[in-house]
């Protein structure tokens, strides 16, 4: 990609044109436009852009970008694109991902792309739920979900995947929702810009399988009380008026407080590049429960080399040392002898 | 066979034998390459315990190296030796049953103390209770001899004691009449910066060559010929050498880079290891999370234009099942090799089977074929590569190509080709519109297939106007999309089907190997038993039998000519290593009653095995 | 088939068709629900889009549900409706093809205007085209009727409109000449705590039948009458419901604890909601990470003493090829359930195929052997799940059981079985010393076997004096500790495959379906297709064919008097839902050349497809 | 298992007629021995405790404990413990496991199995290295390290197991060395006792492919200075006089500073079990780079319900709801008709 290419493209050029089939209401599709209508601005190429999927409702994606695309197996999305990446350097690769492909099946493949740090931009569309198969539990579902499976109730604690992410090393880390187009695409601008493997979080309702999910998070009546922007160099503070903060108290942990002339100046502010990941995490960690005010945007975001770059560096290493590649030489090195 | 004194010999199989410590691959490495060097042929069988060590001295912890050297072509590297090395009790229990009467066995004798021996599991020292009668045995105190050499060259007895094993090798060197030249050369370059070690072994080496020249005790000695070789330059290769080299040579031949996704597993570990160390030829090794990261990987690689290559053994293929059930339907390059070793389950990882090749057919849910080739030697293990590359590249499929414990670790001497001996692979990459929309405009559809090959288009990203989605679904023929369509289905089931057929058209003839034309029995055999089968075949005959004999290295789809092949003999051998997977193949294909041999003893066919078979076969034809 | 007015029939085969949003899936259980308590044999098949929801009103988004009622003894949901009741355009395009002329076709009016009619791909409307001249077509206004009847009934117009499945499940009953009672007090049941709903779908299903009696335009009425059935109590049963009562079964027969390890996939996640709601049998379920998490668990819970359960489809099994292979290697009990669907890949999720079964034998390395069966109909999934249970228990092994997307959602009458007619299954736990140690003292061996059977024992944790460890590396025979002797690895390998090949000493003897006895050609397949082949060889009859039925329930070992009926017949048809998969299998076994239709299109067999390879095969005849 | 059980058994009951096949100077040995030496002390009995364990050198545990045993396939071994946990709560199961078989192939059964708390005791041998492979870099190994598959150094940031766990929601946490038996035994103590899901990482010596990794920890010479010993309701001090001491600094994380009269009070008192895992994270996280002062002990110990026991209540529950189990009743549950 040379530097002067400028994107004349609109959101019709990213669209394919198979039709949408998601459920009508389905929380996917605002996803989709937020990012269709983001790609012309990101000065990218389509013919250089892959998204990667694996299986699932959100995993349908690739199909209705007109891009490059693959549709694969449950789970091995970030496996699978990260050969890509390591290969093709060249490439803008986006991986989208469920709950259930994410971080039931696929959660080790998460796990060790989040620490390998190769070039992938990992969309997670968490409906806590698997909507594919027709609405079982899935590895967020709160417990003692009602479900198809667990006719009375799940009884595992949920996977809070930034929390997963931040103890698995991942160098970019962020959540955002289904119904805030420009907060989705402001975040997903930033993880595209990170150089190593940003991971999404992405609020998804399943208005047929799991409606109303976050709704006492992000629907419109809530969103004062429950929704914490975080933004960086700024104080964590929140509430119709701003009126509640998020401070540290003596054992690690980050609260919620109401603020006060007395404690304004203990509200932490927001650093997205500290080296140690504690911080993030206890923000990971505020809620206790579901339903609690909740952090929205970018929870880390730290610059460590790129896996890619570095296998890059290995081979010039190698040609440095060893000359240019010479087959017939090699085929040579375990000595050799000739006869007449 | 008794072994005379001083007798220029055709060919003599020599076997070291000693604790897992005792550093017998390394003696007889080092051996194989001296022989080579002088112009034997050879062939090597390393066996050495599964991967915990075991306490030292137990037969557990026994590790071996067989080697056969000869002044003609051989194939195998031998079934009974005519000279144990046994550097101590175990060593020499674990093998002694191998030795025909007369064989020559050289012990360690500091070795045979009270505790060594019953830790072996004697209960009187094999030595002295004439229980070895019937060998010509030479008791040499390597250890005393050893620590004495080294005495004044820096080094601790007990770290002088580690050197034995170059005692051994220089009076086994002696004994055949080699010289020390080489082995001093590799001992300079090795220990460049151990130079205490560098002397002991050196020290060592000499001991045991003069000790072979001077001691009045110890007679016979042998003289093997160089074997007449084509000229050119040759190499002592093993079988994971030459298939980590093979991909390299496909890569420089196709243009493309290769990557390899791969998950450490014994044997196939040093496929990643080899080519771990080949940065320069644009080789990128990715050791992943698992089996199935690893296949999922180098099937990334490949949508991006990649030789995508994934190695394992036996239960790593299990993991990568369902990912190469996506390459099938993806249709995509894609090689799987997978070293095979003894199964069930865990099985007994270091040792050698073909069992895994009605699994590499059918493993895979769904009609999904792909097809299977199996490399025959350690050094077809290097065209086997390059053909598997072939293969996958112009019918855009997944292959998998069988090796095993035996070959990966077996070493030969192999004419090393000139590169423009070695075929070109063409990737043709799609490089713009093969179609046109329902309007006119013009389109790329990325199931339209070639008419020969029924090959998809290979359009890795970057290229505007390509731009397409693939997925596991079932796609719309030609256009690719996703598609439910009942009758669509069938039709692609169909054309995958047939594509994969249809590889069997780019083989060349079968050449069976009846040099008198008046077999009445065949012996089929497929992948890394060939040396086994063809030394057993050439014993067969020695015998007087007339028989024939034919290596399958194609396995899916079967070659077109051997249906006809089969039907031209009177009764059809198959020795597997498995309970008979190629013979069903066979079977349901040609309907023929063909015979199956089987062995399940994680070792190699001995050429009285398939020569005894042949013999039965012949007197039950039909 | 012409549909004659009012008249008495022996079979009548309905379809309803709309759209996944107009409850096509309800008003067909509805439907079958009332014919069974009628008294009618019955069949079903369910046909719904992939997972994802298409569009409203395309051919992608079209729900349909068929059923064949009949007086006798029926095997499958016929291959041409009599009656189409389409609840869109849509609905009608995507089966208008599969009606012979003179059908009839009931549709909702209503749906028909210009969108919908182009969003199904029609050019013109087909009501009015003349395309339908050689049907029977009616046109009723549905949702304007079902709306004016739901007026004042409290619900919105929008909502309403929601009731008109039932409005046509009204027209549908009035004309089979059923009573409303059982659907009505479904209706209070189901919707209890939405009385608007309840009310709105009354008044929808009163309006439908009402319109059925009253209007001029509509004339023909079926009249089907029970079939003859053997006392009993009956209930209607889908193959997944039966599979998971099989196992609730086998567990109150056993008296063992049942746990399931499954992770949830379309067609197969039924079983799963079914038995998770079972807590009170003692049944748990584990919704588990992954498939192999799954299997996993369920081999942890059968080493506790268990029946360790695992049910997936297709892909899912490739992910549990690994485990199921640690399983053959522990010989532990464990039923793998495969409720099989298109392939390769995620292929077409809702779809049946059978096409798993060469991975159910060999999909695992090395020479891993197992039990395989399949179930037959929907009810016969309940015994084959007992069946799956006695042999895994009593050998000690793995099995597979095939079901497939077909089985799992189709319905038929099935009389409930007595308890005390239902098999009893016998654990035999280990419970004392088997052996004795070299000294003479008493000991565990956990590999020594049963004489007959070959099973050896098993000894859950808990008792003292069995302790004892077991691994996926080869076991020293009888010991059980672990064995590098290539020796010990044949003997083992070849008692695990002997052990296998004996279950098949356990079958009950085949029963072919041949009432003449004279035929010459005979069909064989294999699981789910049994309706489908009955009904085509009872068409082939009709048509004066002698031809003989034998359906496969056990594909390995083959049941030992399979060869001897194979040899009788001059020609062996093998029908599959695959490439050829059994056809393969019987050629290797039994070296007979027969002949393999295939058909891959994600539907059934037809009767006449059958009925025309018949005819066929018997011109053909050698 | 009754209450009045006492045990009266010794190390010889525990240990199998197996030879013990590791190599010479493994620190497998040493653990085995500390394991062999306290379950005597533990009153259980032999044939109600399970080793299960998967591929590896220490996966081999189970053949040489006189218990019964399962030696599985690589990374399954915890989702095959807990099949057996949860059908079989009377048992002791215990898993064992290397850093590669738990974390790499088999990271995503030991999350799952960390948040869904069944009753497992699992101990995760960590050599930071292959060992039954042949020396092939780990998932914890530091980055760069040279091996095998990686002659020019590996690429990967190491994985933290405690940080992991911590992130999946594990309730028990902890960490020990094959260097001193009596640590071992307590924490392994304690894990046992923990009702749940615990993991204990052991630092374990793998002197053939990877000697010494943890000697600056744990060596005699360095255990003063780098070595932190966990004690709950402590300040967390070390040194040779406990002149070192850990502090929160004001981004959140934890740091090591030299004690005075002036900080002495800032010292974290460490606490097992706070419901908050940010603090534990914190201290997992306080080493930022390899070799330095290492906190040893349990990072976290806190009490939410066993999966299993969740699974009885439920078997319970249906019963009171529905009744007894009845076969006949349950055939007859959709609906049936009477056929004379
Ligand atoms: C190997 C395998 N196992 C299981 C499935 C079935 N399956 C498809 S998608 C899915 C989970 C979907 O949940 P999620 O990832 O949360 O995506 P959503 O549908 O909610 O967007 C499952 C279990 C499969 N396709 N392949
Ligand atoms: C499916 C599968 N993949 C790979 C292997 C090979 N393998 C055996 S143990 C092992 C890793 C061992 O490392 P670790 O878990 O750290 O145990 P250690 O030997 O260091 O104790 C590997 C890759 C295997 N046995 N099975
Ligand atoms: S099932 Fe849920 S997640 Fe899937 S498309 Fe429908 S609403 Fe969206
Ligand atoms: S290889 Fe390492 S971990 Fe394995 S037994 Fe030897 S020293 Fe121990
Ligand atoms: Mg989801
Ligand atoms: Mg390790």
């Amino acid at each position: 990609m040379t530097t002067q290419f400028v994107s004349v493209t609109t959101r019709k050029d990213w669209s394919s044109d198979q039709e949408v089939r998601w459920c009508p209401g389905c929380g996917d599709y605002s996803i989709l436009a937020a990012l269709q209508l983001l790609l012309p601005e990101l000065n990218i190429r389509r013919e250089e852009t892959v998204f990667v999927s694996g299986i699932g409702c959100a995993a349908r994606f690739p199909y209705y970008m007109n891009t490059y695309g693959m549709h694969t197996i449950h789970g091995r999305a970030p496996a699978i694109a990260t050969g890509l990446a390591v290969t093709r350097p060249d490439l803008n690769v986006f991986v989208v991902s469920g709950d259930g492909d994410a971080l039931s099946i696929g959660g080790n493949h998460l796990i060790h792309a989040l620490r390998r740090n190769a070039n992938l931009t990992i969309l997670l569309f968490n409906n806590r739920i698997y909507g594919l198969t027709k609405g079982q539990y899935s590895p967020t579902s709160e417990r003692g979900k009602t479900t198809k499976s667990t006719p009375q109730g799940s009884l595992e604690r949920p996977l809070d995947p930034i929390s997963l992410a931040l103890g698995a090393g991942a160098t970019f880390v962020a959540r955002t929702h289904d119904m805030d187009r420009s907060h989705m695409q402001a975040v997903f601008r930033r993880a595209h810009e990170h150089h190593g493997t940003s991971l999404v979080e992405i609020y998804q309702n399943c208005n047929v399988f799991n409606d109303g999910a976050f709704s006492d998070i992000n629907s419109k009546e809530s969103r004062a009380a429950n929704l914490i922007n975080l933004r960086h160099g700024e104080p964590i503070r929140f509430g119709a008026n701003d009126e509640f903060g998020v401070v540290g108290d003596d054992t690690g942990a980050l609260a919620i407080t109401t603020l006060g002339p007395e404690n304004e100046s203990r509200v932490v502010v927001h650093d997205e590049h500290l080296a140690n990941p504690a911080r993030a995490f206890a923000l990971a960690r505020l809620m206790v429960s579901d339903h609690e005010p909740t952090p929205m945007g970018v929870f880390r975001d730290v610059d460590e080399p790129e896996y890619g770059d570095q296998i890059s560096l290995q081979a010039a290493a190698s040609r440095e040392a060893r000359g240019e590649a010479d087959l017939s030489k090699l085929l040579r090195s375990r000595g050799s002898w000739h006869v007449d | 066979m008794v072994v005379h004194e001083q007798s220029a010999l055709e060919n003599v199989v020599l076997r070291f034998a000693g604790d897992s410590g005792d550093g017998m691959q390394l003696t007889g490495e080092r051996f194989t390459s001296t022989s080579a060097l002088f112009g034997n042929d050879l062939a090597t069988l390393p066996d050495f315990p599964a991967e915990i060590r075991a306490p030292a001295g137990t037969l557990g912890g026994v590790s071996s190296f067989q080697i056969q050297i000869a002044s003609y072509d051989i194939t195998t590297a031998g079934d009974s030796p005519h000279v144990l090395v046994a550097m101590n009790p175990a060593g020499l229990r674990a093998n002694v049953h191998l030795l025909l009467p007369g064989a020559m066995i050289i012990v360690n004798g500091d070795s045979f103390d009270e505790r060594s021996i019953a830790k072996a599991g004697y209960r009187t020292n094999p030595l002295e209770d004439g229980s070895l009668d019937s060998f010509n045995v030479t008791s040499v105190p390597m250890t005393t001899l050893t620590t004495e050499a080294c005495r004044d060259a820096g080094v601790k007895p007990r770290d002088a004691e580690r050197s034995k094993n170059f005692f051994a090798l220089g009076l086994i060197l002696w004994t055949f009449s080699r010289s020390l030249e080489a082995t001093l050369e590799w001992i300079e370059r090795h220990f460049a910066n151990r130079p205490t070690v560098a002397e002991a072994n050196r020290r060592a080496l000499h001991a045991g060559y003069h000790f072979g020249e001077t001691s009045e005790m110890y007679a016979p000695r042998f003289d093997v010929a160089p074997a007449p070789y084509p000229s050119g330059d040759y190499t002592n290769i093993t079988g994971s050498a030459a298939l980590s080299w093979g991909f390299i040579a496909a890569a420089h031949r196709s243009g493309l880079p290769l990557f390899l996704g791969s998950y450490p597993i014994t044997p196939a570990s040093d496929i990643l290891h080899e080519l771990s160390g080949r940065k320069e030829f644009g080789v990128i090794t990715f050791q992943a999370e698992d089996e199935i990261a690893a296949v999922g990987a180098a099937i990334g690689a490949a949508y991006g234009g990649s030789i995508g290559l994934t190695t394992t053994s036996s239960p790593g293929l299990d993991l990568k099942s369902e990912a190469i059930g996506l390459a099938v339907s993806l249709e995509l390059p894609l090689i799987i090799v997978d070293v095979q070793r003894a199964g069930p389950s865990t099985g007994m990882p270091t040792k050698v089977e073909q069992a895994d090749l009605s699994h590499a057919l059918y493993g895979r849910h769904g009609e999904a074929p792909l097809p299977v080739l199996a490399a025959l030697t350690p050094s077809d293990c290097f065209s086997a590569a390059i053909e598997a590359v072939r293969i996958a590249v112009t019918y855009r499929t997944p292959v998998v190509l069988l090796s095993d414990a035996a070959l990966a670790n077996a070493t030969e001497p192999w004419r090393i080709p000139e590169l423009d001996e070695l075929p070109v692979i063409d990737a043709h990459f799609a490089n713009g519109p093969n179609a046109r929309t329902d309007d006119g405009a013009p389109a790329f559809h990325p199931f339209v297939r070639d008419a020969s090959t029924l090959a998809r288009p290979w359009a890795p990203p970057g290229v505007a106007g390509l731009e397409h989605r693939v997925g596991g679904l079932e796609k719309a023929d030609e256009l690719g999309h996703v598609s439910y369509d009942g009758a669509n289905h069938e039709r692609m089931t169909e054309l995958r089907a047939a594509k994969v057929a249809g590889v069997a058209s780019s083989y060349p003839a079968l050449v069976v190997d009846d040099p008198q034309g008046d077999a009445t029995v065949l012996v089929v055999g497929w992948g890394g038993t060939y040396g086994s089968l063809a030394a057993g075949v050439a014993l067969a005959r020695q015998r007087g039998a007339h028989v024939a004999h034919l290596q399958l290295r194609y396995l899916n789809p079967l070659p077109r000519d051997l249906g006809a092949i089969l039907a031209t003999y009177e009764r059809v051998l198959v020795p597997e290593l498995n309970l008979g997977q190629l013979a069903r193949l066979l079977r349901a294909e040609y309907l023929i009653d063909v015979a199956s041999l089987h062995k399940m003893r994680g070792a190699p066919f001995t050429s009285t095995e398939i020569a005894d078979a042949i013999d039965a076969a012949i007197r039950e034809k039909p």
